[in-house]
């Protein structure tokens, strides 16, 4: 479903990687590692098509996914480093919000019921700022419970989240990849699908 | 859940940005008062004679919005930009001018709109005749969404940069000459008894071009600064 | 290696063709100035309403010309680069942009100065130098963005969005300030009478074609810096004569 | 009139050379500088890296 073919990237002068190449199919999960500054982050920039690649081909059922663009997007979930909440809305009106970027209209009670499977029952209606840190990637993680799309692109999902959250974050993806999805990762942490097993990308 | 369209994604873009706004108000009335008191300080500067001071009113106003937009405009994506949210924007299944126009949009109400309610105030200042006045508001009217709109490239071009405050008012003010000539030309001729038509229904021609090419070049931007 | 081979064979082949085409372009561009200035200076008659002071348009207009020209070049290339992804052209663009804002100094520093006996005041808000100055801030404008983002895709690519955009804008302010001259009444620089001396124009083409070649002189000289520069890490330039010795 | 204006109408020739025409062929050189200058170091920024590989 997803295949990458002869990808090459840079960041500058420096030469991050060239001629990779691989197939992501429907219910498969990938981790992409390396040391940093290896091109992880990068790669899966490029994945969503933020950077354009010096050379090689994206593709989403079997096209590019420069043409597809919006068909792409609209498949697509991307959580990166930053969280992509603002502190001063709420919990809810941050969810609400960053569905509705990806096209989705979210009621307030799904969007509760989202925050609060993501243990942040009571803080919904607090303004972020007033969160913790784990509990603001929290917010930013309960986008897996209400979109619908196919790809997931995750970039340290697990950072700052305690042992509760990791485990509720690997019962989503397993949830996820039970459906069909695919997903793509990085991580510092172990991350273990239940009954799945993780392809290896390494970068060097 | 449902699929929205892409004027529930203008609607909501809109809305976010004015209540973020809402509850940074601080950064808005500091934008109004910079411009009530740049335009207070040409009184100062040049003496109190009530000739001059009407001659000049509309100049100073229009010069004075201009430069208080380019102020706001300095925040336009910068926010966006550092907390991620631009990142997931540019992933919006829908088109990225839409969301820009929304943004512009925002922007204007949060930064120009008042800047237009504050003027005839300050026009009073300036001993400015109530007739004059009429057209000094219709024009801002008119011009400051295009400032907003063809400052939002500069702002996209110069997102994340060193000096980008700097850079931005070196981009865009040239730019937006032809604004400031006909939002004053407007005025000018009203006083000295010509006709106004011509001036506003050209600023009008660059509403109206403005509103045509600015999202896309300035989404266009933001994918090359997004890089 | 072919690919890559091909990507580069752009700037490898100009890089060589330039550096052997400077010194003709050079050299002809001295012999035009002197030609031009010969004619322009002992052989054209005076003016019989502006004395001696006229012989100032010779630079004048050709490098009003050359700035206005060598902005809707820059745009050009720099829009090239931008669609085709062909460094060669945003490389030119870059290396255009100096030489075209100083072009635009001259050009109003020279206006000045002609005014100043005409008028008897060093600056008119006359449309034209108005424009001139406008577009004199555009091209610090295009400097200044390349200058300031590091990463030299994004430099390239963002300035010549703004190069672009710019010169939509040129024809709308030039309109715009020349409306605007109409209505306060201002003087515009007229040259006297439509009948000038055939020397006059012959020394005022001559001069132009002049700073035409140097111009591409200087332009070439730059772009082969920027394309060293850029390619520094690339093996042909580590097998160029002057890069080994 | 000032000082300026009598001189520069009993030498229009000599306020027109030195005025338009010196300054535009002093704007030209130190154009010419740059570009050269700008060469020099860029082919002395590439030796030095070249000294650093070869270290390497």
């Amino acid at each position: 479903m997803l295949e990458v073919s002869n990808l090459a990237c840079s960041r500058g002068d420096h030469r991050l990687f060239s001629g990779l190449s691989f197939t992501l199919s429907p219910g498969q999960i990938m981790q992409v590692q390396g040391a940093n500054g290896s091109g992880k982050t990068s790669l899966l920039r490029t994945l969503c098509g933020f950077l354009m690649p010096d050379e090689g081909d994206i593709a989403w059922r079997g096209e590019n996914i420069r043409s597809l663009d919006e068909d792409y997007c609209a498949e697509m979930m991307y959580l990166g480093h930053l969280n992509a909440i603002k502190d001063e809305l709420s919990a809810v009106e941050n969810l609400r919000i960053s569905a509705g970027l990806s096209g989705l209209d979210l009621s307030d009670r799904e969007a509760i019921a989202a925050l609060r499977r993501m243990g942040l029952k009571g803080k919904e209606r607090l303004p972020t700022k007033v969160l913790s840190q784990g509990q603001r990637r929290r917010v930013a993680l309960s986008r897996m419970l209400v979109n619908d799309a196919k790809l997931w692109i995750l970039d340290e999902p697990l950072a700052a989240l305690d042992v509760v959250a990791v485990a509720l974050i690997q019962e989503l993806i397993a949830e996820h990849l039970a459906q069909q999805g695919l997903v793509m990762f990085t991580t510092h942490q172990p991350l273990e699908v239940a009954g799945m097993d993780i392809c290896n990308l390494t970068l060097s | 859940m449902k699929k929205s369209s892409m004027f529930d994604l203008l609607v909501l873009v809109v809305r976010r940005d004015l209540i973020l706004a809402m509850r940074r108000r601080a950064d808005v009335l500091t934008t109004l008062i910079f411009f009530v008191m740049v335009v207070s300080l040409f009184p100062l500067g040049v003496g109190p004679e009530m000739d001059m001071l009407r001659k000049m009113a509309p100049g100073v106003l229009w010069v004075a919005a201009l430069l208080s937009s380019m102020l706001s405009l300095v925040r336009l994506f910068s926010a966006d930009y550092i907390d991620g949210t631009l990142e997931q924007m540019m992933l919006s299944p829908q088109s990225l001018s839409m969301l820009v126009l929304g943004k512009m949009v925002a922007h204007w109400m949060v930064s120009g709109l008042p800047l237009v309610l504050v003027a005839p105030v300050l026009g009073l200042q300036f001993d400015m005749a109530v007739e004059a006045l009429g057209v000094l508001i219709i024009g801002l009217l008119l011009g400051t969404p295009i400032l907003s709109m063809v400052g939002a490239i500069g702002a996209a071009l110069t997102l994340g940069l060193r000096g980008g405050g700097v850079l931005l008012s070196l981009l865009v003010l040239p730019l937006c000459i032809p604004v400031l000539i006909f939002g004053s030309g407007a005025v000018d001729a009203v006083t000295t008894g010509l006709a106004v038509s011509p001036h506003l229904s050209l600023l009008g021609a660059l509403l109206v071009l403005a509103l045509a090419f600015t999202p896309w070049v300035t989404a266009q931007a933001l994918r090359i600064s997004m890089e | 290696m072919a690919i890559n081979w091909f990507k580069y064979s752009a700037p490898t082949t100009f890089y060589g063709l330039a550096g052997k085409l400077i010194p003709y372009f050079a050299v002809s561009a001295v012999v035009l100035f002197v030609i031009g200035l010969y004619i322009g200076f002992f052989v054209a008659p005076t003016d019989y309403k502006q004395g001696e002071f006229y012989r100032i348009i010779f630079i004048h207009v050709a490098a009003s010309i050359l700035s206005m020209f060598l902005y809707l070049v820059m745009a050009g290339y720099a829009a090239l680069g931008l669609i085709f992804n062909t460094r060669l052209s945003s490389m030119m663009a870059t290396a255009i942009a100096p030489t075209g804002a100083l072009f635009a100094v001259i050009s109003l520093w020279t206006g000045a100065l002609w005014g100043k006996p005409m008028w008897g005041a060093w600056w008119v808000w006359d449309a034209r130098l108005t424009s001139e100055l406008i577009l004199l801030f555009l091209y610090l404008g295009f400097i200044a963005l390349h200058a300031s983002i590091d990463d030299p895709r994004r430099a390239d690519r963002a300035s010549a969005l703004l190069a672009i955009v710019g010169s939509v804008n040129v024809p709308i302010i030039y309109f715009s300030v020349k409306w605007w001259n109409t209505l306060h009444q201002g003087s515009t620089i007229k040259l006297s009478g439509t009948s000038m001396h055939v020397a006059m124009q012959q020394a005022m083409f001559i001069t132009l074609l002049a700073c035409w070649l140097y111009a591409i002189a200087v332009v070439l000289a730059r772009v082969r810096s920027i394309i060293l520069e850029r390619e520094r890490h690339t093996t042909w330039i580590n097998e160029l004569p002057e890069v080994k010795q | 009139m000032n000082a300026l204006d009598i001189w520069m109408r009993e030498y229009p020739i000599t306020y027109v050379v030195l005025g338009s025409y010196a300054f535009a062929f002093i704007i030209f050189a130190i154009e010419i500088a740059m570009v050269r200058h700008k060469r020099k170091i860029t082919l002395a920024q590439i030796s030095m890296m070249r000294e650093a590989e070869e270290v390497e």
